[in-house]
C-alpha cells in the first residue's frame, strides 16, 4: 500500500476527519476548532499539491477498496478530478477564513464546521470518485451533509429553503441511483475511462442509453441548476454567507456540472453521445437556463437572489461546454468550472461582508457603498466585470474559448446565446457597479458595524481580496504554464486523444510593443492609491504621455501606421494633461477625474501599442469603461443621460466585438470556407463603427462630447475615436477581394454622415456639439475612403498612408478647436491678446476646411490621388469641404457670441493658452515628423488648385445666405437618430412586461390548480386512512387466504 | 353400524355443537361452560382414540385449569362488582354504553 | 462430523439464556442484577462469535447438523446451522449485547423503574433463548414451540409499561401470535400426515406439488404473515412497537419480526421449494410493494416519534418481501442462493441495527424531551446533538443513502430487479426511498430549528412539570455503536455477504 | 370411513369454527374461547393421526398434543390475565372520573 | 377482527360487520372443503414413526412410548415447553412482597362447611393418585404433566376455601417453579460432557433420570398452574378496591 494507493484516500480522509473532530470540539473553545480547521485546509491542499505534482508528471494515484460484488470503491486521481480538486481544497481555504470572521461569536459554531469541512470532503472525494458508484455515494453524501448548513439558523425561511433543497437533491438522487444501477446492470463495472467506457461496448442497445442519459442528467441536473430543477438554488439563500459561497460557487452546484462533464466525456464518450442525439438536448437546455437564469436575475432586488439567478445561468455554460461536441469547447467549459467558481467566490464574499458590516440586504440600499468599503467593493466591480466578459478578467477566457467551440462546431446558436447572455450579465451588473461608485448614500445604513482601523473584520477582507486577485491572475495570466486554461487544454487533450488541433493560435497572449511605455502611468496609477501621494501624482500626470512620444518620434519603427498613431495620442494627451492641470484646478471632484484619465490613458496607449488581439480588445475595453467617468465627470442630468448612452453602446459595441473576433481568429486558424468572411468582416465593422462613429452608430457622440469637461472630450473625438479606425486597419482583411459586397454600404454611410452630419451640425446651439458633429462628418469621409479601399484592394497600399495622414489631421486640428472652446471666455474684443488668440481658433478651422496650404489640404490632395480611380469620389471629397466650412462657420459664430457674453474681466489664462498654441502649432507642422518624411516639396505647393479654394467660397455664401433662416429655426436635439432607437427601446421595454406578465399569471394559475390538488389529496387520503384503519383486519386476511388459495392451485 | 360408530358419531356431533355454542351463545359465562363441557368430551373422544395419556391430561389440563381460569376470569371482569358498591342502576347502564371504541 | 456439531458451543448459545433467566427470576432485586445481565450478554456474544468463526473457517458449504439425544433425524429433534442462520445468530448476539447494555442503564433507579426491570430481565431473556432456538431448530414442530416462547415473552415485554395502551397493545400481539401459531400447528400436522416426519430436511426430500403441501404452504405462509406484519395484517405492530419499553421496542422491530420472516424464507424457499408458484411470490411482492408505500405515508402522518418509527418498520418489511417475486424461478423451483437472497439478508441486517439505532436514540430523545410527541422536538438538536445525529444516521440507512448499510441492500436489490426484467419494482423501491426521506427530514427539520417561542419560554407547559432527566451517556453510545456499525456496513458488503453466502438449500448436503 | 377419519373431519370442523369465531367474535373472551376450541379441533386431527392404522398406534402425535395443551393453557391465561387488567385499568380509570 | 377489543361490551356476540360476516363464512366454508378433500385423499406415510419408535423403545428407558418420546426422544420440545410455561408465569406474577411468607394459613371465622368437607376428603385422594400417575408414567399412561395438573385441581379447591395462601413471589417458591428447568438443563448439559451429545441418556441410568426430571417437572408444573390461577383469585396484586367484599355465589 505504497503512496500512489493512499495519497487520493487521505485527501478524502483529511476534510472529514477534520469535520469529525471540530463536531466533538465543545462549543466555547474556539482557538481549537480555528486551528483544527485552518490546519485541516493547509494539510489537504499540501497533499492537493502533492497529487498535482504526481499526476503532472505522470505518476497513476488509484484506492480501490472492495465495495459491493464486482463493484469497486475507487478513488482516482486524473487531471479531470484534480482540476476540481484544487479549485475546492483552495477555496475551502478561504471560506473558513472568512466563516470564522463572519461567525464572530454566534451560536453552534462547532455544528457548523463540522458540517462546513464534511461538505469539502464530500466534495473532494466526488472530484476523485474512479468510478459511476463512489461518485453516486459522494453525490448523496454531499446533500446530507449540506442539509444541516442551509437550516443552519434555525428560523423559518432557511428551514423551508432547506426543505425545498431537500425535496429536490432527494428526487435527483433517486433518478441518478436509478440510471447508475440500470446503467450497471447493463455495462458491468462503471469506471471512467478518458475516452467513454460505453463507446467500445458492444450490444448495448442505444434506446435504454438514452433512457439511462436521460435519467443521469436529470439526476445530476439538479444539483447543476439545469431550467426545470434550479428552484431550489435562490430560495437557499437563506442560508448564511458563507454556506451560499462555498455551495454556489464550489461545492453544490460545480458537483453537478462536473457530474455531468464525467458522464458525457469519461462514460458515454463526446461522440458516442452526439451519435445518440444527446448532447444537443443538454445543449439547448444548457442554453436555455442560460438565458432564463440571467433574465430572472434582472428583476430581483435581494443581491444574493440576484447572485443566485446568475449563478444558475454561469454554470449551465458549463454543461454548454461539455454538451458542444468540440475540444475547444470543452476546455471553454473546464475553465468555465474554476473561472465561475473563483469570481462567484468573491461576489458572495462581498455580499456577505455587505449583510455583516453595513446589513445592506438590498439593491437599492447599496448606493454610494464604495466610499464606505472602497476594497470589497473594489473586489466585487473586477468579479462582475469578470461575470460580464470584459476581456482581461477570467470569464473572458472561457467565453472566448467557447465561442471558438461554437463555431468549430458549427453550433452557431451558441454564439447568440453568449452574446444574449453577456448583454443581460451586463444589464444586471452595470446598475449595481454605478450605484456602488457614482450615486451618493442616499439613506443610513440598515446596520452599520462601527468602523474598525480596516473598512470591516480582517478576516471578512482578506479572502474576498485574494480571490479577486486570482480572478485577475487568472484572467491575464491564462496562457502561463500552471494557469487552469492550460490545465483543461491538458484534459482535453487527454479526452479526445486523437482528434485534438493544436490551440496554440487561438490562445490568448497579452503582448504590446514598447511595453516600458506603459510603466511610467501604471506606476502613476498605483500611486494615486495612498491619500498622501496624491496630490504630487497629479501634478506628475502630463509626464505621463512623454515615454509614448519619445517612442514615437526617436525609435524606429518599420509599422508607419502604428508609429503614426502613437504618435497623435501621445501629443494629444500630453497637451490634454496641461491643459486639465489648470482647466481641474479648482474642481472638487478632480482625484475622480485624474484616476480615470490615467487610466484611460493607459488603454489608449495600450491599444495604440498591442500586437496581439487580446490585448487589443483588453485595452480597448479599459479605455472605453474608465471613460465613462470622464462624460459622467459634471454629474449634471445631460452628464447622467449622456454617460448611460454612452456605456450602453460601448456594451453593445464589446459584444460584437468579441463574436467578430472569435470569428476572426477562428478563420484565421483553422481556413475560411465554412462561413463567408462577411459575416466577420460586418461584425467588426459594427463593432469598431461604435467607436468609430459610423453613421447610424454615431449617436452617442454628439451628446457625449459636449457634456464632458474638455481636455477629456477634446481626448474623445481626438484621439479616442481613431481607435476605431486603427481596428478596422488592424483586423479587417482589406486586402482579399472577398468582401468587396460591404464596400457600397460603406461608402453611401460614409458620405451621408458627412454631408447630414454637416447640416445637423450648423443648426446646433452649442460649440461643442458643432465641433462633435464635424468629428461625424470628417469621420465620415474615412468610412468612405476605408469603402473605398474595399471595393478596390490593390488601392490599399496608396490609400493606407493618406487615410493615416487624414486621421492625424482631424485629429490635431479637432483638439485644438476644442482646446480654442476653453478660452472663450478670453476671446473679448479690445484685449491686445485676443487678435492672437482668434488666430489660434482661425488656423485649425481652415486646415479642417483644406484651405491650400494647410494640413487637411494636404491630406485631402493624398487621398484625392490615391483614389483617383473613381472621378466620383475625389468630386465628393470637395463637396465634403462645403459642409465643414459651414460647421466652421456657426463654430466662430458661437465663440463670438460667447466672447460679448462672458466677457469676463479675468485676464486670459497662460497656463490655458499655451497647450492650445502648441496644439495649432503641432496641427501645422505634424507632417514634417519622422513618419512621414515628405521628400517631395512641390506636393505642398500643388495643394494650391482651385479645387481647394471654391468650396471654401460656396460654404461661407451658405452661411451668411442662411442666417435669418437659422435664427428661427428650433434648435434639434443632439443625439439625431437616438430619439428613434429610444422610441424603439420603450416599445420593446413594454412587449417584455406583457409577455412577463403574462406568465406570471400562468404561473399563479398552475400555484392555484396545484394547491386545490394538494388539498384534494390530502382530504382524499384522511377518508381513505378512516376506513383504512382496517376495523375489519380479519376480513383481509381472509381475503389473503383466498389469494393465496387460488395463485397457489391454479 | 356398529355401536362403536353410533356412539363416535354422536360424540362428534356433541363435540361440534358445543364447540359452536361455547363462541356464540348469548352469555359469557354459559359460553364457559359449554367450553369446558367441550373439554370433558374431548378427553372421552381422546379415550375412544386411543390416547389415553392425551385424555388425562385433557380432563385435568384442558378441562381443569383451563375452565378454572376462564371461570376467575369471568368472575373479574363480571359488571356486578360496581353494583355491589353503588347499587343504583344508572351505574350499571353508564359502564355497559360506555363502550369505547378502540381502534 | 467435525467440531462444530458435536461441541458444547451449539446447544450452549440457547441454554446460556436460559439460565441467565432463571437466575434474573431467583436473585430479584439487587445491586448486582445489571452487572450480571451485561456479563450474561457478554459471554452470550463472545460464544456466537466463536461459532461464527469455526462456521466460517471450516468454508464447507453445506450446513452443520448437531443431534440431540443421539437419535437422529427422524425421531430425535437436531440442531441445523447454516450460513443465513449464523449471520441470524451472529446479529441477535451482536443487539443482545447492545440492547441488555442500553436496558441496564434504562431500568436503573435513576429512571425509577427498577421494579419493572424485575419482570424485565427474565422475559428478556427467555426471547433472546427463543430466539436463538429457533434460528438452530431443523425440526417443524420444535420451531413452533420457539415461536411460542418468542410470542408469549414478547407480548409480555410490550405489557411491561403497564399503562392502558401497553396493556391493549400486548393483548392484541398476543392474540393475533396465538392465531398465527395454530396456523403453522395446523399446517404442521398435514406435512406430518404427507410425509411422516418432522425433520425439515426430510420433509424437503419428499416435498412435491401434491396438493397437501400446498395447502400446507399455505396455511405456513397466511400464519407467518400474520405474525410478520406484513401490510394488510400489520394492524398491530404500530400500536405494539410504539407503547412497549424503548429496548423492548428496538429487540421487537430489529429481530422478533424477523425470526417469522426467518422461519417463511427456509419453507418458502428450502423446505417446501416445491409446492410454491410463481404467481403466489407475485401475490407476496404486492402486498410487500403496497406495504412501502403504506407504511411509509402512515410514518409520515404520525405525530408520537415511537409510532412513526414503528411504522417505518412496516414499510421496510415490504422492501425484503420483494425478496419473492424477484428470486429466480429456475424450472418452478426457487433457490435461495441468487442475488435476491443477498439484498434480502442485507436488508434484513441493514434494517436490524438501523431499527434498533433509531429506537434507542428516540428513546433517548423522549426521555430528554420528557414525551413522546413529535411536535415537541423542535430545537431538540441543541440540547441533544448525538442523539440526533444517531437518529439521521439511522434514519439515512433507512432511506438508503450512500454512506450506510440500507445503501447497499437497496443496490443490491435494485440490480436484482433490474437483472430479472421486473422493473415495476424498480419504481417502488425509489418512491419507497424519497417517502421515507419525507417522515425521516419531517423529525430532522424540526431537530434542527430553533423555534424561539419553544426553545426559550420556560413557561412551556410540556418541558417544565415533566423532569427531563439528562439521557445517561451509556445509552447514547450505546446508539451511537449502532449507528457507527450500520455505516461500517455500508462501506463494505463482502463482509456480510460471504458469510449468507454459504446459504445452501437444506436439502443440499 | 374408519372413526379416525370421521374425528380428524371433525377436528377440521372445530378448527373452521374456531377460526370463524375468532374474526367474528365481537368479546375478547370469546376470542380466547374461540382460539382454545381451534386448538381442540388441531389436537383432535393429530390424534385422528396418530390412529389411521388401526393396528399400530403412533405415539408421535400424543407427545405433541401433550405439549400443544400446556402451550394452549399458558397462552390462553396470558391473554386472560391481560385482559383483567386492562378491564381494571377502565375500572379504576372510571372511578376516578366520577 | 382484534380491532375492536371490549371488555365490558356485553352486546350481541358477533360483530356485526356484514361484509367481515359474509367473507368469512365463504372462506372458511373453503377452508373446510379443501381440508376435507386432503384427509380424504389419504395419500401419505400410513403408520408415522410407530414402527420407529417401538424399536428403539427399550433403548429409551421407559415403556410408556409416549414418555420416551416426550422425555427421551424429544426432550429438547419437553424442556422449551417448560419454558414456555415458565415464562408465562413470570408474566404474570406481582413484582412485590417478596418477604411474605411461602406458606401460610388464615383462620378464618365463617367457614363454608360443604367445602371445608369436600378439601379434607378429596385432596388427600387427589395427591396420592398423582403420585401413582407420576410413578406409572414410565410404563402405562400418565406422567409429570397430568400428575402436575390434577396438583393444580386439588391447589384450586383449597384456595376456594381462603383458608391457605401462598405466597408465589417468595424465594422458596421462586425456586421451586424453576426447579425443573434447571434440573433439565443441569441433566442435558451434564450428558453432552459424558456421553457426547445433548440429553442422550446413558442406557442404565435413563429411566433412573427420566424419573428425576419428571418429579421436578410436576412439581413445577403444579406450582405454575396453581400461581396461574391464584393471580386471579389473590386480591393484593390487582389492588381491587373492592377487596372486603368479595362473595362468591
Amino acid at each position: 500500500m505504497n503512496m500512489s494507493t493512499l495519497l487520493p484516500a487521505f485527501i478524502v480522509l483529511c476534510p472529514l476527519l477534520v469535520g469529525l473532530a471540530v463536531m466533538a470540539t465543545p462549543e466555547h473553545r474556539s482557538l481549537q476548532r480555528r486551528s483544527l480547521n485552518i490546519g485541516g485546509a493547509l494539510m489537504t491542499l499540501s497533499l492537493i499539491a502533492m497529487l498535482l505534482s504526481g499526476v503532472v508528471n505522470g505518476l497513476d494515484f488509484e484506492t480501490r477498496l472492495p465495495l459491493l460484488p464486482n463493484i469497486d470503491f475507487v478513488l482516482h486521481g486524473d487531471a479531470l478530478s484534480l482540476l476540481f480538486v484544487s479549485l475546492s481544497g483552495l477555496l475551502w481555504l478561504f471560506t473558513t477564513i472568512y466563516a470564522i470572521g463572519y461567525f464572530k461569536n454566534s451560536a453552534n459554531r462547532s455544528r457548523f464546521f463540522a458540517f462546513f469541512s464534511l461538505c469539502v470532503g464530500a466534495t473532494i472525494g466526488l472530484a476523485l470518485a474512479g468510478n459511476l458508484v463512489t461518485f453516486l455515494i459522494f453525490y448523496e453524501l454531499l446533500t446530507l451533509v449540506t442539509y444541516p448548513l442551509i437550516a443552519h439558523k434555525g428560523n423559518a425561511a432557511s428551514i423551508k429553503a432547506a426543505r425545498t433543497y431537500l425535496v429536490y437533491t432527494m428526487i435527483g438522487g433517486a433518478l441518478l441511483l436509478t440510471g447508475v444501477v440500470w446503467l450497471k446492470v447493463l455495462a458491468g463495472p462503471l469506471d471512467f475511462t478518458s475516452a467513454g467506457l460505453l463507446a467500445e461496448l458492444p450490444g448495448l442497445n442505444n434506446s435504454h442509453l438514452q433512457i439511462i442519459f436521460v435519467l443521469l442528467i436529470a439526476g445530476l441536473g439538479v444539483k447543476a441548476a439545469l431550467f426545470p430543477l434550479h428552484a431550489w438554488l435562490p430560495i437557499s439563500m437563506a442560508a448564511p454567507a458563507p454556506v451560499s459561497a462555498l455551495l454556489h460557487a464550489v461545492a453544490v452546484v460545480k458537483a453537478g456540472a462536473f457530474g455531468i462533464v464525467r458522464v458525457v466525456y469519461d462514460i458515454y464518450g463526446v461522440e458516442f453521445a452526439s451519435d445518440l442525439g444527446l448532447t444537443v438536448l443538454l445543449a439547448v437546455i444548457a442554453g436555455f437556463t442560460i438565458i432564463y437564469g440571467s433574465v430572472k436575475a434582472l428583476s430581483q432586488d435581494d443581491l444574493k437572489r440576484r447572485l443566485a439567478y446568475s449563478t444558475v445561468s454561469q454554470v449551465s455554460y458549463i454543461a454548454l461546454g461539455t454538451a458542444i461536441a468540440g475540444p475547444i469547447a470543452t476546455i471553454g467549459g473546464l475553465v468555465h468550472l474554476v473561472h465561475q467558481g473563483l469570481m462567484k467566490i468573491t461576489l458572495f464574499f462581498c455580499a456577505g461582508n455587505l449583510a455583516e458590516t453595513l446589513g445592506v440586504h438590498k439593491i437599492s440600499q447599496m448606493n454610494g457603498a464604495g466610499k464606505r468599503m472602497p476594497l470589497t467593493m473594489a473586489a466585487f466591480t473586477i468579479a462582475a466585470f469578470g461575470m460580464i466578459g470584459v476581456p482581461p478578467i477570467a470569464g473572458f477566457v472561457s467565453k472566448w474559448y467557447l465561442g471558438v467551440g461554437a463555431l468549430e462546431a458549427q453550433a452557431y446558436w451558441v454564439l447568440g446565446v453568449l452574446a444574449i447572455s453577456s448583454l443581460l450579465n451586463a444589464s444586471y451588473f452595470l446598475p449595481i457597479i454605478h450605484a456602488i461608485w457614482f450615486k451618493e448614500q442616499d439613506q443610513p445604513w440598515p446596520k452599520e458595524v462601527p468602523k474598525l482601523r480596516l473598512e470591516t473584520h480582517w478576516m471578512l477582507l482578506l479572502p474576498p481580496l485574494i480571490t479577486a486577485f486570482f480572478v485577475l491572475a487568472v484572467g491575464l495570466f491564462a496562457s502561463s504554464a500552471y494557469s487552469p486554461l492550460t490545465w483543461s487544454a491538458l484534459i482535453a487533450s487527454r479526452e479526445y486523444q486523437a482528434i485534438f488541433p493544436n490551440i496554440s493560435g487561438i490562445a490568448l497572449k497579452y503582448s504590446t510593443g514598447h511595453l516600458w511605455v506603459l510603466i511610467l502611468p501604471t506606476l502613476l496609477l498605483f500611486a494615486m492609491a495612498f491619500k498622501t501621494l496624491r496630490a504630487k501624482v497629479i501634478r506628475l500626470i502630463p509626464l505621463a504621455p512623454l515615454p509614448a512620444l519619445l517612442a514615437a518620434l526617436l525609435v524606429v519603427n518599420e509599422d508607419k501606421v502604428e508609429q503614426s498613431f502613437l504618435l497623435l495620442t501621445s501629443a494629444i494627451w500630453f497637451i490634454a494633461a496641461l491643459y486639465a492641470q489648470t482647466y481641474m484646478a479648482n474642481d472638487d471632484k478632480r482625484n475622480r477625474f485624474y484616476l480615470f484619465f490615467i487610466l484611460t490613458m493607459i488603454g489608449n496607449l495600450g491599444v495604440v501599442l498591442s500586437q496581439e488581439i487580446s490585448s487589443f480588445i483588453a485595452f480597448f475595453a479599459l479605455m472605453s469603461f474608465s471613460a465613462y467617468p470622464l462624460i459622467l465627470h459634471s454629474e449634471s442630468d445631460e452628464a447622467k443621460s449622456a454617460a448611460t448612452t454612452y456605456i450602453r453602446w460601448v456594451i453593445f459595441s464589446e459584444i460584437v466585438l468579441f463574436l467578430g473576433l472569435v470569428g476572426r481568429t477562428y478563420y484565421a486558424e483553422f481556413g475560411t470556407n465554412e462561413l463567408p468572411v462577411v459575416w466577420v468582416s460586418t461584425l467588426l465593422i459594427i463593432g469598431f463603427g461604435v467607436k468609430a462613429g459610423l453613421a447610424t452608430l454615431h449617436v452617442w457622440l454628439p451628446k457625449a462630447h459636449p457634456v464632458a469637461p474638455i481636455p477629456a472630450s477634446a481626448l474623445l473625438s481626438a484621439v479616442m475615436v481613431k481607435v476605431g479606425l486603427l481596428g478596422w486597419i488592424r483586423f479587417l482583411p482589406l486586402g482579399d477581394a472577398s468582401i468587396n459586397v460591404l464596400a457600397q454600404p460603406m461608402m453611401v454611410l460614409g458620405f451621408t454622415a458627412t454631408f447630414l452630419a454637416a447640416i445637423y451640425g450648423a443648426l446646433q446651439d452649442n460649440a461643442k456639439t458643432v465641433l462633435a458633429y464635424s468629428t461625424v462628418s470628417q469621420l465620415g469621409i474615412i468610412v468612405a475612403s476605408i469603402g473605398f479601399a474595399l471595393a478596390t484592394p490593390d488601392s490599399w497600399a496608396l490609400l493606407l498612408p493618406a487615410i493615416v495622414l487624414f486621421a492625424m489631421h482631424h485629429g490635431f486640428a479637432k483638439a485644438s478647436l476644442f482646446f480654442c472652446v476653453g478660452l472663450s471666455s478670453a476671446l473679448k474684443p479690445g484685449h491686445k491678446l485676443t487678435p492672437f488668440l482668434w488666430l489660434l481658433v482661425l488656423v485649425p478651422a481652415l486646415s479642417l476646411i483644406g484651405l491650400p496650404l494647410s494640413s487637411g489640404a494636404l491630406a485631402k490632395a493624398a487621398l484625392k490621388d490615391a483614389t483617383s480611380s473613381w472621378p466620383l469620389f475625389s468630386t465628393l471629397l470637395v463637396m465634403s469641404a462645403i459642409g465643414t466650412t459651414l460647421l466652421m462657420g456657426r463654430f466662430i459664430e458661437l465663440m463670438k457670441e460667447q466672447a460679448i457674453l462672458k466677457a469676463s474681466s479675468a485676464k486670459p489664462n497662460w497656463r490655458l493658452i499655451l497647450p492650445t498654441a502648441l496644439s495649432a502649432l503641432m496641427c501645422l507642422s505634424y507632417f514634417y515628423t519622422p513618419p512621414f518624411e515628405f521628400k517631395q516639396f512641390q506636393t505642398i505647393v500643388s495643394t494650391l488648385s482651385w479645387s481647394a479654394v471654391w468650396p471654401a467660397f460656396t460654404g461661407l455664401l451658405i452661411i451668411f445666405a442662411t442666417k435669418k433662416l437659422r435664427a428661427k429655426l428650433p434648435v434639434p436635439p443632439a443625439g439625431d437618430l437616438l430619439i428613434v432607437y429610444q422610441a424603439l427601446a420603450r416599445l420593446s421595454a413594454k412587449t417584455w412586461q406583457k409577455i412577463a406578465n403574462l406568465n406570471a399569471s400562468i404561473a399563479q394559475y398552475i400555484d392555484m390548480t396545484l394547491g386545490h390538488l394538494h388539498l384534494w389529496s390530502l382530504s382524499v387520503s384522511r377518508r381513505l386512512s378512516k376506513q383504512l384503519t382496517l376495523d375489519t383486519p380479519g376480513t383481509v386476511m381472509i381475503v389473503m387466504l383466498a389469494a393465496l388459495l387460488y395463485t397457489f392451485l391454479t | 353400524m356398529n355401536l362403536v360408530m353410533i356412539f363416535d358419531a354422536l360424540l362428534i356431533f356433541s363435540m361440534l355443537t358445543l364447540g359452536w355454542m361455547s363462541i356464540f351463545s348469548l352469555s359469557l359465562f354459559r359460553c364457559i361452560v359449554f367450553f369446558v363441557c367441550l373439554g370433558l368430551l374431548a378427553a372421552i373422544a381422546w379415550g375412544q382414540l386411543g390416547a389415553f395419556d392425551v385424555a388425562i391430561a385433557e380432563a385435568a389440563i384442558g378441562a381443569g385449569i383451563t375452565g378454572a381460569l376462564l371461570l376467575a376470569a369471568w368472575n373479574r371482569i363480571r359488571p356486578h362488582r360496581t353494583k355491589a358498591i353503588e347499587p343504583n342502576l344508572t351505574n350499571a347502564k353508564t359502564s355497559q354504553k360506555d363502550t369505547r371504541e378502540h381502534v | 462430523m467435525n467440531y462444530l456439531s458435536s461441541s458444547l458451543l451449539l446447544p450452549a448459545i440457547v441454554f446460556l439464556p436460559l439460565l441467565a433467566a432463571i437466575i434474573a427470576f431467583i436473585i430479584g432485586r439487587n445491586r448486582l442484577q445489571g452487572l450480571i445481565n451485561i456479563s450474561f450478554s457478554l459471554t452470550q456474544f463472545l460464544l456466537v462469535v466463536l461459532t461464527t468463526l469455526l462456521f466460517l473457517d471450516e468454508q464447507t458449504d453445506q450446513s452443520e447438523r448437531y443431534v440431540i439425544g443421539g437419535w437422529g433425524a427422524p425421531l430425535g429433534i437436531d440442531l441445523i446451522v447454516d450460513g443465513f442462520s449464523i449471520l441470524m445468530l451472529a446479529l441477535t448476539g451482536l443487539l443482545t449485547l447492545l440492547i441488555t447494555l442500553y436496558s441496564a442503564s434504562y431500568f436503573s433507579d435513576k429512571y425509577n423503574a427498577s421494579e419493572k426491570s424485575l419482570r424485565f430481565w427474565p422475559l428478556w431473556w427467555f426471547l433472546i433463548s427463543g430466539l436463538n432456538a429457533l434460528f438452530m431448530s431443523a425440526d417443524a414442530f420444535n420451531i413452533y414451540v420457539c415461536l411460542e416462547i418468542i410470542g408469549l415473552s414478547a407480548a409480555a415485554l410490550v405489557a411491561l409499561q403497564g399503562n392502558r395502551a401497553a396493556l391493549q397493545a400486548a393483548l392484541r400481539y398476543l392474540l393475533v401470535g396465538l392465531l398465527g401459531s395454530l396456523f403453522y400447528l395446523f399446517a404442521i400436522a398435514i406435512l406430518y400426515r404427507s410425509h411422516g416426519t418432522l425433520d425439515l430436511m426430510q420433509i424437503a426430500e419428499t416435498a412435491s406439488h401434491s396438493f397437501p403441501d400446498k395447502v400446507a404452504m399455505i396455511l405456513i405462509t397466511i400464519g407467518l404473515l400474520l405474525k410478520i406484519a406484513l401490510f394488510p395484517l400489520h394492524f398491530w405492530l404500530p400500536p405494539a412497537h410504539a407503547n412497549a419499553p424503548t429496548p423492548v421496542s428496538a429487540i421487537l422491530s430489529a429481530l422478533v419480526v424477523k425470526a417469522s420472516l426467518y422461519i417463511l424464507i427456509k419453507f418458502w424457499f428450502d423446505v417446501l421449494g416445491e409446492a410454491t408458484t410463481f404467481g403466489a411470490s407475485q401475490v407476496l411482492g404486492a402486498l410487500g410493494g403496497t406495504g412501502i408505500i403504506y407504511g411509509s405515508w402512515c410514518a409520515f402522518r404520525a405525530t408520537q416519534l415511537k409510532l412513526l418509527i414503528a411504522y417505518s418498520t412496516v414499510a421496510q418489511l415490504g422492501y425484503i418481501f420483494l425478496l419473492f417475486p424477484l428470486s429466480e424461478y429456475s424450472m418452478g423451483v426457487s433457490s435461495f442462493t441468487g442475488s435476491a437472497s443477498q439484498a434480502a439478508v442485507y436488508f434484513i441486517v441493514a434494517h436490524a441495527c438501523a431499527k434498533a439505532a433509531m429506537f434507542l436514540a428516540a428513546g433517548n430523545l423522549i426521555l430528554a424531551q420528557g414525551n413522546g410527541e413529535i411536535a415537541k422536538l423542535k430545537g431538540i438538536a441543541v440540547r441533544e446533538p448525538l442523539n440526533v445525529l444517531v437518529f439521521a444516521i439511522a434514519g439515512i440507512s433507512l432511506i438508503g443513502l450512500p454512506p450506510s448499510a440500507g445503501f447497499i441492500a437497496k443496490w443490491l436489490l435494485l440490480t436484482t430487479a433490474f437483472e430479472s426484467g421486473q422493473w415495476w419494482w424498480v419504481i417502488v423501491v425509489i418512491t419507497g426511498g424519497l417517502l421515507g426521506a419525507m417522515y425521516l427530514f419531517k423529525v430532522l427539520s424540526l431537530a434542527f430549528s430553533t423555534d424561539p417561542a419553544v426553545v426559550e419560554s420556560p413557561t412551556a407547559k410540556s418541558t417544565a412539570p415533566v423532569s427531563s432527566v439528562p439521557v445517561s451517556s451509556v445509552m447514547t453510545t450505546v446508539a451511537l455503536i449502532l449507528a457507527l456499525i450500520t455505516l461500517a456496513l455500508g462501506l463494505n458488503a463482502e463482509f456480510i455477504l460471504n458469510i449468507s453466502n454459504t446459504v445452501t438449500e437444506v436439502n443440499g448436503i | 370411513m374408519t372413526s379416525a377419519l370421521l374425528y380428524s373431519m371433525a377436528g377440521l370442523a372445530l378448527f373452521a369454527i374456531g377460526f370463524f369465531g375468532v374474526v367474528v367474535a365481537s368479546h375478547v373472551m370469546r376470542k380466547i374461547l374461540a382460539l382454545n376450541v381451534m386448538g381442540v379441533g388441531i389436537f383432535m386431527f393429530l390424534i385422528a393421526l396418530a390412529k389411521r392404522n388401526p393396528l399400530v398406534v403412533d405415539p408421535l402425535p400424543h407427545a405433541l398434543v401433550l405439549t400443544g395443551i400446556v402451550i394452549a393453557v399458558a397462552g390462553t391465561a396470558l391473554a386472560l390475565n391481560l385482559m383483567v387488567r386492562i378491564h381494571h385499568m377502565d375500572q379504576s380509570s372510571q372511578e376516578q372520573s366520577k | 377482527m382484534f380491532n375492536k377489543l371490549d371488555i365490558e361490551y356485553d352486546g350481541p356476540a358477533v360483530d356485526k360487520s356484514a361484509l367481515s360476516l359474509i367473507a368469512s363464512v365463504l372462506v372458511v366454508g373453503l377452508l373446510l372443503a379443501v381440508t376435507i378433500k386432503i384427509v380424504l385423499s389419504d395419500k401419505g406415510h400410513n403408520t408415522g414413526l410407530a414402527p420407529l419408535i417401538t424399536q428403539n423403545i427399550e433403548l429409551s428407558g421407559v415403556t410408556n412410548p409416549i414418555t420416551a418420546v416426550l422425555l427421551n426422544f424429544r426432550a429438547y420440545d419437553t424442556l422449551l415447553e417448560i419454558a414456555v410455561l415458565l415464562v408465562v408465569v413470570l408474566a404474570i406474577l406481582p413484582t412485590r412482597d417478596h418477604h411474605a411468607p411461602f406458606f401460610k394459613r388464615i383462620e378464618v371465622s365463617k367457614q363454608n362447611l360443604v367445602l371445608l368437607a369436600l378439601q379434607r376428603w378429596i385432596t388427600p385422594a387427589v395427591v396420592i393418585f398423582a403420585g401413582y400417575l407420576l410413578w406409572a408414567g414410565a410404563h402405562q399412561p400418565g406422567g409429570a404433566f397430568q400428575a402436575g395438573a390434577l396438583l393444580a385441581g386439588a391447589s384450586v379447591l383449597m384456595f376456594q376455601s381462603d383458608t391457605y395462601q401462598v405466597n408465589y413471589t417468595s424465594f422458596m417458591a421462586r425456586v421451586l417453579l424453576v426447579l425443573s428447568l434447571v434440573v433439565f438443563i443441569t441433566i442435558g448439559t451434564a450428558l453432552i460432557w459424558f456421553e457426547g451429545s445433548l440429553l442422550t441418556y446413558p442406557l442404565a441410568f435413563s429411566g433412573l433420570l427420566i424419573l428425576l426430571i419428571e418429579t421436578c417437572a410436576t412439581v413445577s408444573i403444579t406450582l405454575a398452574l396453581a400461581s396461574l390461577y391464584s393471580s386471579f383469585i389473590a386480591s393484593e396484586n390487582i389492588s381491587v378496591t373492592d377487596h372486603k367484599h368479595r362473595t362468591i355465589k
